[in-house]
């Protein structure tokens, strides 16, 4: 009979056993290699390593990509010439945003966009929205506008202007944001040793931070400062203006004129800067005239670029907006007024973020790495003889189902056939035989009177570059009034200013470690402030303005001036951003 | 000979626009957690602003990448760790962190006078799909354990993988860059061997304006600054408290 | 109903009062051990700490307990190599503490490491140079002592000794019990040392780091000091503490003087280093790092009040009373110049834990707080709580205080004495 | 006497199931989407190893060759063997991909260049791979149920050696072996991230 | 952790710190398995009683383990070094050849109201051992012993033929829920049992006979000391175990103690009595 004992002997002795064999002590070792690749750790796919080529669309600076793929799929970006911005460096994230928009109801929109042409009442006006003007996609639009009868392409203007840093000897920018997000960082920082950098600006920016001589001025003073130095106002004025001495004011603009070529720069190269430009004699070294890319001649029938300003207000029966690529928007508060009380609003977006919140239709679009398509001529040009470009950003990866090509949209709308219009463009290019083609994978230059269009097709879609020559006619272009100087009234103590005003609405989840994970950047929400502003660190306040409010938290930082409040730049900001900055913050 | 990777920095080119953090991230596969903050993210590269501690209108900022400063000697990390989960490889000096053999104990984030080690707090995880965009040359981590700034360890094995078959003896210089170096817009940052004097790095060490941060604790660490800025070389040294308002990160 | 397990002779309360006594701490441990669970199960970030804080609570606090809990090697030295047959009165229940000292901290450290389950690599891979390797190797080595020297004590249990091969083991094993406190002597004298050396070695972080001897930083020293300082002051707090619960007469006050007279010296051997290191260190260590020490001070809420209150309040002040027969020789004065000491060992650990990692190194950072999470709270309290139980426990059914009957006898002898004088 | 029997019962069960049955407990077993003879590949169509098992061209191991290598031969049946057939049918015809199990699959922490150690080491493929070659039945897949690896990775004796103690062993005896400065003398043992990743 | 390991270095801080290790380990587990071989050789040769006696007596009060030699005043202070064995102690060897004891003044058989025969000798367990003719000898308990027990509730006597041990257990006696193992007087085989509410316990064989087999009993005048002893120290422990110290008056303890004081601690005052902590 067994007993107790005997079964405690019996466990006892084979308890020893085990301990003599491998089994406890490879438990052991297993569970820790399990803790190497325990459930929820992801395994990086594998497979052979290639290269590919495009140029980023996140913004019209179009900076030349190299993507390092796994099979098929890009796993990082570089730049090809130089660094990438972050935007640029976490592109590829951006098809896998958890906020991405991947359905929308494309024939309701269609359905919808068709009734409000059909109601063909003569003061109703079918209108896009383009974000990004100067593409093939933008053209494609402006021919099926110009095809309906009411149709209205809208888009910021801007004149026809590039810039040079090249042989710019001083620069003075008006709190344009030139180190940071203002053309590609690589024609940037090539020309930067060349220059004098001179930043006007009420914040310390990241330019102001690196610039040669940053002057403090006025939160909203900086164009004060451009038309004392092409001398259209008084030192005295501009000094009462800026907050700065007329002594300091006569000093840059001696040192313009002095140390040139001279360049005055701004966030955007309006008429009234142009004019400056032209004061100091820059036309045509630093900023040079910029053409568009040679066009087949059949699109020569196409919509007129129409300012937002001069559309009748309550005219728009139906609003298109292209936000399938990245750009400056107006802001809703400018744009509402002029819908018609039934408008149909369809925002092409890849969230909700952006004018999809207005929209009565959203339809998904493709975002970049996904679409094929091309980008405007660059702001900031490499070098005097190039300027004028077509370069293609080619999709890394697939675009999923269900996604909408807003130019597609809209020319079967129209009933116009625009499949080919990027073979057609690249067509047209080729006739011209000007310029010359860069690849990168093996970093060659050809001139394109030299290439067979299936080969300069070819390698237009495998990243290459085309660049056009200058024509330099010396002509001076068409100049609009100067605007105002924009004055703020009691109501409204501080001026806004927001950060990086070209980020896209949907940035790459990684890109919070710069203001989650460090304080890098401004957090969205966040609002900096002078510590002398009366508000604590962490404070809820709303912030307003003229045109909405919106509720922000207060940060504070010496570095900003009393009077201005900083803020990220979102969608939301965008919405009550006006032009004159007035803002207010009441605490909740 | 072997080799002594080092690193020189610009801060007088640096804008703070962050590329070098996202691209290290990209590179490294760090996740971006939604618990996180910035005492409990991962960013083996961190730029910190800096400010000469003067109110509006003299206020002057400038942005200071941070990462591992790779030290060379009396390395403070590898010398406390209880099991070798660091170590400094002989053949090029770069001070290495190994995940799996990690226990997670943090007494080389105690050590570290640079706070360039993060521990991972959670288990990494990706939005849906982006797990497809992580890089096969470096093997995610799991929760528990210490990472940090290896140079971009797996850019490493890969250019001695090219070099090995295109017959090469060595890597040539400039074949291996860390993700930082290659997306810095300002082209702020260098890389190279130390011990090579030819190399852009070597020479940068000695130019005027170039500093080591703590450099009196005697580590020898061989990530290079320069600024021509004397308030800015001030980062070098000790905090002071009874001065005026502190810098933040 | 648990009467045949408790040592006879001795009063203990009834079953019921005990359970009752018992069940706080046991829900107390019940939500530790959830809090516990939590983290391993869910990873680390259920605490409060961070990368700039890597360390917590539980690092201060298994300082303090391991610093306190050193009664039970430098009582088992006193007694077993140098003789000092009075602290036979306190060796049981001081290797009881000491065994739940050392257990819980150990438990804490395992909730604190991010990878328990290689946790073994330590041993397996270790790189001799670093001190948490040292700390891990003697506190283990040690654990397993104090568990072997607790086996007698449970052994001597009214109802296992009735076995004949536990009673015979017991009795063998305790014959060799000095082999035991030689060795848990050299041990402690190690990682109580390495424990200091923790911090000590940190080149990186001036606050804490010092010279030393060989690989050793002066703070292996004063660990080491400061530890045998008050683990005698700990185990005359927690006696006097059971004393006053039980409401028994547990020890003779000579043995309780004894040890406050020993930890009174060591004490103000202790103070006399500490303040020779903080000199060198203010002027010599500190500086040479680039670091002018009067900086650390500036840093609010550690003025040098701190210094002041750990080496004069919490050192030199008890030292005295510790020293001076007269106030020893009151229990009042005795326990609270044990708990001074005690706060003063707990207040360094404090220090050079927390207040280490809250100064800045880089001009850039910042100071910066940390206060635990509940998670960290309550994995805590699941030790003191088990300390309290296993202590409870030991004290319930084994016989943790030989002089107990005798006191109780001597105590009867005066009543009946009293009484009579009252009589007649 | 009688207890001491009861104790050697206990330590032989416990020698029997450490030694015999946990070796066995531990894997679970697959077997190969096909059984493919590499020896009749080998003697027939005298393929060598980097035939199928090839370098990409920049210089990465393409490892288990796809459908399209399979193919290439076997877009119809070579020989007569129901082996045979059952592959075209199953997965040539409909172009679809087998799904092999790979024995020799690193973990995910590890860097492994096979070009490293084939071109500039000289290494045969047997030295890790054994005898795979000549093998006419692949093995079935073990997989350890605890650690997730691959037999072969984490084995035991009698396998090729690619455990880490392998790895280390043959990089400690060439280093032993070269002179200072060598490539031999590279391969000795250095920092953790010279194999791992 | 061994040379094997990866990452193992020969060099003189591994020697050092392993050497340390090593050792440590070593001389642990050298202790441990010392006390179980010694413990396992204890127990084959059955000193598992005479362990137990020595631990029991380790554990007594220093009061309680005094040395006969004080209770006849001839010394002020003396714990026994013996565990009460003075078979083995030469100083009880020397003093007993220097005055050899003298008979007490008057057959005395009464003490303090108890009945002490002369013809017998005493253990301190409270057993006494009457040597008789046949060379066995008879064990019971004493009078006090007997009034401490009174009626026991049941007896366990050791098998005939057992052996029993001087100090280790000869019977055990339960009373009031209480057991007692009652200590045996001398070492000898069991050949008899009474009953422990009878005249005698156990008659045994001894395995040595003569004086110095019985060296460790008390005799003669050592009696009266002893017992008045033992009495305070009744007194004491039913003062302490919560009776009233009624005793102290002189009076004559009844013939069953136990149920004179059903307060007390009966568990606790037995063994304070019988040596039993």
């Amino acid at each position: 009979m067994t007993t107790r004992r005997d079964l405690f002997k019996f466990a006892g002795g084979s308890a020893m056993g085990l301990l003599l064999t491998p089994a406890p002590w490879r438990l052991i070792t297993d569970t820790a290699l399990w803790s190497e690749n325990w459930p929820g750790i992801p395994r990086p796919a594998r497979g052979e390593i290639r290269a590919k080529f495009t140029h980023c669309g996140l913004c019209a600076a179009g900076c030349a990509v190299r993507a390092r793929c796994v099979g098929e799929q890009p796993v990082s970006l570089a730049g090809v010439e130089g660094g990438l911005c972050p935007f640029g460096v976490t592109g590829h994230h951006l098809p896998y945003h958890p906020e991405r928009l991947r359905h929308g109801n494309r024939p309701e929109a269609a359905a919808a966009v068709a009734r409000a042409i059909a109601n063909s009442a003569p003061d109703r006006r079918v209108a896009v929205l383009d974000l990004q003007p100067g593409r093939t996609a933008s053209w494609t639009c402006r021919r099926a506008l110009a095809a309906l009868k009411n149709g209205v392409y809208l888009a910021p203007e801007e004149p026809a202007c590039a810039v040079n840093l090249a042989p710019a000897g001083t620069v003075l920018s008006l709190g344009a944001p030139l180190l940071d997000g203002w053309g590609s960082p690589d024609r940037v920082f090539r020309a930067r040793s060349g220059f004098r950098l001179i930043q006007a600006e009420a914040v310390e920016s990241r330019t102001a931070a690196l610039a040669d001589q940053w002057l403090a001025v006025q939160p909203g003073s900086e164009s004060v400062l451009g038309r004392a130095v092409a001398g259209t106002v008084g030192l005295r004025q501009a000094a009462e203006a800026t907050g700065l001495a007329e002594a300091q004011i006569a000093e840059v603009a001696r040192s313009l004129r002095e140390n040139g070529p001279a360049l005055i720069v701004a966030p955007e190269m309006t008429s009234e800067v142009l004019a400056w430009n032209l004061a100091l004699g820059a036309w045509g070294k630093t900023v040079l005239p910029r053409r568009e890319a040679p066009l087949p001649r059949e699109w020569s029938k196409a919509a007129p670029v129409t300012p937002l300003a001069a559309v009748e207000v309550g005219s728009l029966g139906a609003l298109l907006i292209d936000e399938s690529v990245p750009g400056a928007p107006l802001p809703w508060a400018a744009i509402q007024p002029k819908l018609a009380a039934d408008a149909v609003v369809v925002a092409f977006s890849w969230s909700r973020a952006g004018y999809a919140r207005h929209a009565t239709h959203v339809l998904p679009a493709a975002v970049y790495p996904e679409a094929l398509g091309d980008l405007p001529p660059a702001l900031v040009a490499p070098s005097v003889g190039s300027a004028a470009e077509f370069r293609l950003t080619v999709p890394l990866v697939a675009a999923p189902d269900g996604m909408t090509d807003p130019a597609e949209f809209l020319s079967a709308v129209a009933g116009l056939d625009a499949k080919d219009a990027l073979r057609q463009r690249a067509a047209a290019i080729h006739a011209a035989a000007r310029g010359s083609l860069r690849t990168y994978a093996d970093g060659k230059t050809s001139a394109v009177k030299d290439l067979k269009f299936d080969d300069f097709w070819k390698a237009l879609n495998a990243g290459g570059s085309w660049m056009g020559e200058v024509e330099n006619s010396g002509k001076s272009p068409h100049l609009a009034p100067a605007a105002p100087i924009p004055d703020a009234g009691d109501p409204w103590p501080l001026r806004l200013s927001t950060t990086q005003p070209g980020a896209p609405a949907l940035v790459s989840p990684l890109m919070t470690k710069l203001w989650q994970e460090s304080g890098l950047r401004l957090g969205p929400h966040r609002a900096a402030l002078n510590p002398r502003a009366g508000f604590e660190e962490g404070a809820r306040a709303v912030l307003e303005t003229p045109y909405g409010r919106c509720e922000i938290q207060a940060a504070l930082d010496g570095s900003v001036p009393p009077g201005v409040v900083l803020v990220a730049y979102t969608p939301e900001i965008a919405d009550i951003r006006g032009a004159d900055g007035c803002a207010r913050l009441v605490r909740i | 000979m072997n080799k002594r990777y080092g690193m020189s920095i610009d801060i007088d080119k640096c804008t703070g626009c962050g590329a070098c953090m996202v691209a290290c991230a990209v590179e490294n596969n760090v996740p971006a957690l939604p618990g996180a903050n910035d005492r409990r993210g991962i960013t083996w590269m961190r730029v910190y602003r800096v400010d000469n501690g003067e109110e509006y209108p003299d206020r002057r900022s400038a942005f200071v990448p941070m990462l591992c400063q790779q030290c060379g000697v009396e390395t403070p990390c590898a010398h406390v760790c209880p099991q070798q989960a660091v170590d400094v490889d002989p053949a090029t000096g770069i001070v290495g962190q190994m995940p799996e053999r990690c226990l997670g104990c943090r007494y080389c984030m105690a050590a570290c006078p640079y706070h360039a080690r993060y521990f991972n707090w959670w288990d990494p995880q990706w939005p849906a799909g982006m797990e497809k965009t992580l890089n096969p040359d470096v093997a995610p981590r799991m929760r528990g354990v210490v990472e940090k700034c290896n140079f971009c360890h797996g850019r490493y094995h890969r250019a001695k993988e090219r070099a090995a078959a295109a017959g090469e003896k060595d890597i040539r210089p400039g074949e291996y860059i860390p993700a930082c170096v290659e997306a810095c817009p300002a082209g702020a940052i260098r890389f190279g061997d130390l011990n090579d004097p030819s190399s852009e790095v070597a020479a940068a060490r000695h130019e005027a304006g170039s500093f080591r941060l703590l450099e009196k604790l005697g580590t020898d660490p061989k990530i290079y600054y320069h600024s021509t800025r004397d308030w800015v070389r001030q980062i070098a040294f000790a905090p002071k408290p009874g001065g005026k308002e502190n810098l933040h990160g | 109903m648990d009467k045949d397990f408790i040592a006879r002779g001795v009063k203990r309360c009834s079953t019921g009062r005990f359970l009752l006594w018992i069940a706080p701490w046991a829900a107390l441990l019940a939500f530790g051990l959830y809090s516990a669970g939590l983290c391993l199960v869910k990873g680390l970030n259920q605490t409060n700490m961070d990368n700039r804080f890597p360390f917590g609570l539980w690092i201060f606090l298994d300082l303090t307990v391991i610093a306190l809990g050193a009664g039970a090697f430098f009582t088992g030295f006193l007694l077993y190599i140098l003789k000092l047959d009075e602290l036979k009165a306190v060796i049981s229940s001081a290797v009881v503490i000491g065994l739940v000292c050392y257990s819980g901290a150990i438990a804490v450290l395992l909730v604190d490491v991010g990878q328990p389950l290689r946790a073994w690599f330590t041993f397996w891979y270790p790189n001799v140079h670093s001190m948490l390797t040292e700390v891990t190797f003697c506190l283990s080595c040690y654990l397993t002592v104090l568990a072997i020297e607790y086996l007698p004590i449970v052994l001597k249990n009214r109802k296992l000794r009735q076995v004949p091969s536990f009673l015979v083991f017991e009795f063998e094993l305790h014959k060799l019990i000095y082999v035991l406190a030689g060795v848990g002597t050299f041990l402690s004298f190690f990682h109580q040392g390495s424990l200091g050396g923790l911090y000590g070695v940190l080149r990186g972080r001036p606050f804490a780091f010092r010279e030393g001897l060989a690989v050793w930083p002066s703070t292996f020293f004063l660990f080491i000091l400061s530890a045998a300082a008050v683990g005698p002051s700990f185990i005359v707090l927690t006696t006097h503490l059971v004393e006053k619960l039980s409401r028994r007469r547990l020890v003779r006050q000579q043995a309780l003087e004894l040890l406050g007279r020993i930890s009174g010296l060591l004490l103000a051997v202790y103070v006399l280093a500490k303040t020779i290191d903080t000199l060198v260190w203010i002027n010599r260590t500190s500086p040479e790092s680039g670091f002018p020490a009067a900086q650390y001070y500036s840093w609010k809420p550690f003025g040098t009040w701190i210094l002041f209150a750990e080496i004069v309040l919490f050192g030199l002040a008890p030292a005295l009373v510790l020293l001076a027969p007269r106030l020893r020789a009151r229990r009042a004065w005795l326990v609270s110049a044990a708990g001074l000491a005690c706060f003063g060992v707990a207040l360094n650990r404090f220090v050079m834990t927390v207040q280490t990692l809250a100064v800045p190194t880089l001009s850039f950072d910042q100071f910066v707080s940390y206060f635990p999470s509940w998670q960290e709270i309550g994995t805590f309290l699941a030790v003191v709580a088990y300390g309290v139980l296993v202590y409870s426990l030991s004290f319930r059914y084994l016989q943790l205080f030989p002089e107990e009957r005798e006191l109780k006898m001597a105590q009867a002898a005066e009543e009946s004495s009293a009484e009579l004088v009252g009589r007649y | 006497m009688r207890r001491n029997i009861f104790i050697a019962v206990g330590l032989l069960a416990g020698l029997g199931a450490g030694w015999a049955g946990f070796p066995r407990a531990i894997y679970s077993r697959r077997p190969q989407p096909v059984d493919f003879s590499h020896k009749v590949h080998a003697d027939k169509a005298g393929a060598k190893c980097e035939d199928c098992h090839g370098f990409r061209e920049d210089g990465s191991f393409a490892g288990i060759p796809t459908l399209d290598k399979c193919a290439s031969c076997h877009a119809a049946p070579m020989g007569s063997t129901a082996t045979e057939k059952s592959f075209i049918d199953t997965y040539v015809t409909p172009g679809r991909e087998p799904q092999w199990l790979s024995y020799a699959r690193q973990p995910e922490n590890v860097y492994f260049s096979h070009i490293t150690h084939v071109k500039r080491a000289q290494l045969k493929c047997a030295q890790c791979h054994g005898d795979e070659g000549s093998a006419d039945h692949l093995r079935p897949f073990e997989q350890d149920r605890v650690s997730g690896y691959s037999r072969d990775i984490w084995g035991a004796p009698g396998r090729p050696g690619m455990k880490m103690d392998d790895c280390v062993n043959c990089h400690r005896q060439s280093a032993a072996k070269g002179a200072a400065g060598t490539l031999s003398a590279q391969a000795g043992e250095r920092g953790c991230l010279d194999c791992h990743k | 952790m061994l040379p094997w390991n990866y990452g193992f270095h020969w060099n003189a801080g591994t020697l050092i710190f392993l050497g340390a290790f090593y050792t440590v380990l070593v001389v642990v587990a050298t202790t441990v398995i010392r006390a179980a071989f010694h413990s396992r050789r204890e127990l084959a040769a059955h000193h598992e009683e005479s362990i137990r006696w020595h631990s029991d007596f380790h554990d007594l009060p220093a009061a309680d383990r005094v040395c006969r030699h004080v209770l006849t005043g001839e010394f002020k202070h003396r714990e026994c070094p013996h565990a009460f064995d003075c078979r083995e102690c030469e100083t009880h060897a020397k003093l007993i050849a220097r005055h050899p004891l003298a008979p007490p003044a008057e057959p005395e058989e009464d003490i303090l109201g108890m009945s002490f025969p002369l013809d017998r000798f005493y253990h301190r367990g409270h057993t006494w051992v009457h040597p008789e003719a046949d060379g066995a000898v008879t064990i019971g308990l004493d009078d006090l012993g007997r009034r401490l027990l009174g009626n026991p509730d049941a007896v366990r006597f050791p098998a005939l033929g057992a052996h029993i041990q001087a100090n280790g257990t000869a019977f055990q006696v339960t009373k009031r829920d209480v057991q007692i193992d009652v200590l045996a007087p001398v070492d000898g085989a069991v050949v008899a049992t009474g009953s422990a509410a009878g005249d005698w316990c156990l008659r045994v064989k001894p395995d040595a006979s003569g004086e110095p087999a019985f060296r460790h009993l008390l005799r003669g005048s050592e009696i009266r000391p002893w017992l008045q002893r033992e009495m305070e120290r009744l007194q004491l422990a039913l003062t302490a175990e919560g009776a009233a110290p009624t005793l102290a008056d002189g009076g004559v303890p009844v013939a069953d103690i136990a149920a004179g004081y059903p307060k007390a601690d009966w568990d606790a005052v037995c063994g304070e009595m019988f040596l039993r902590p």
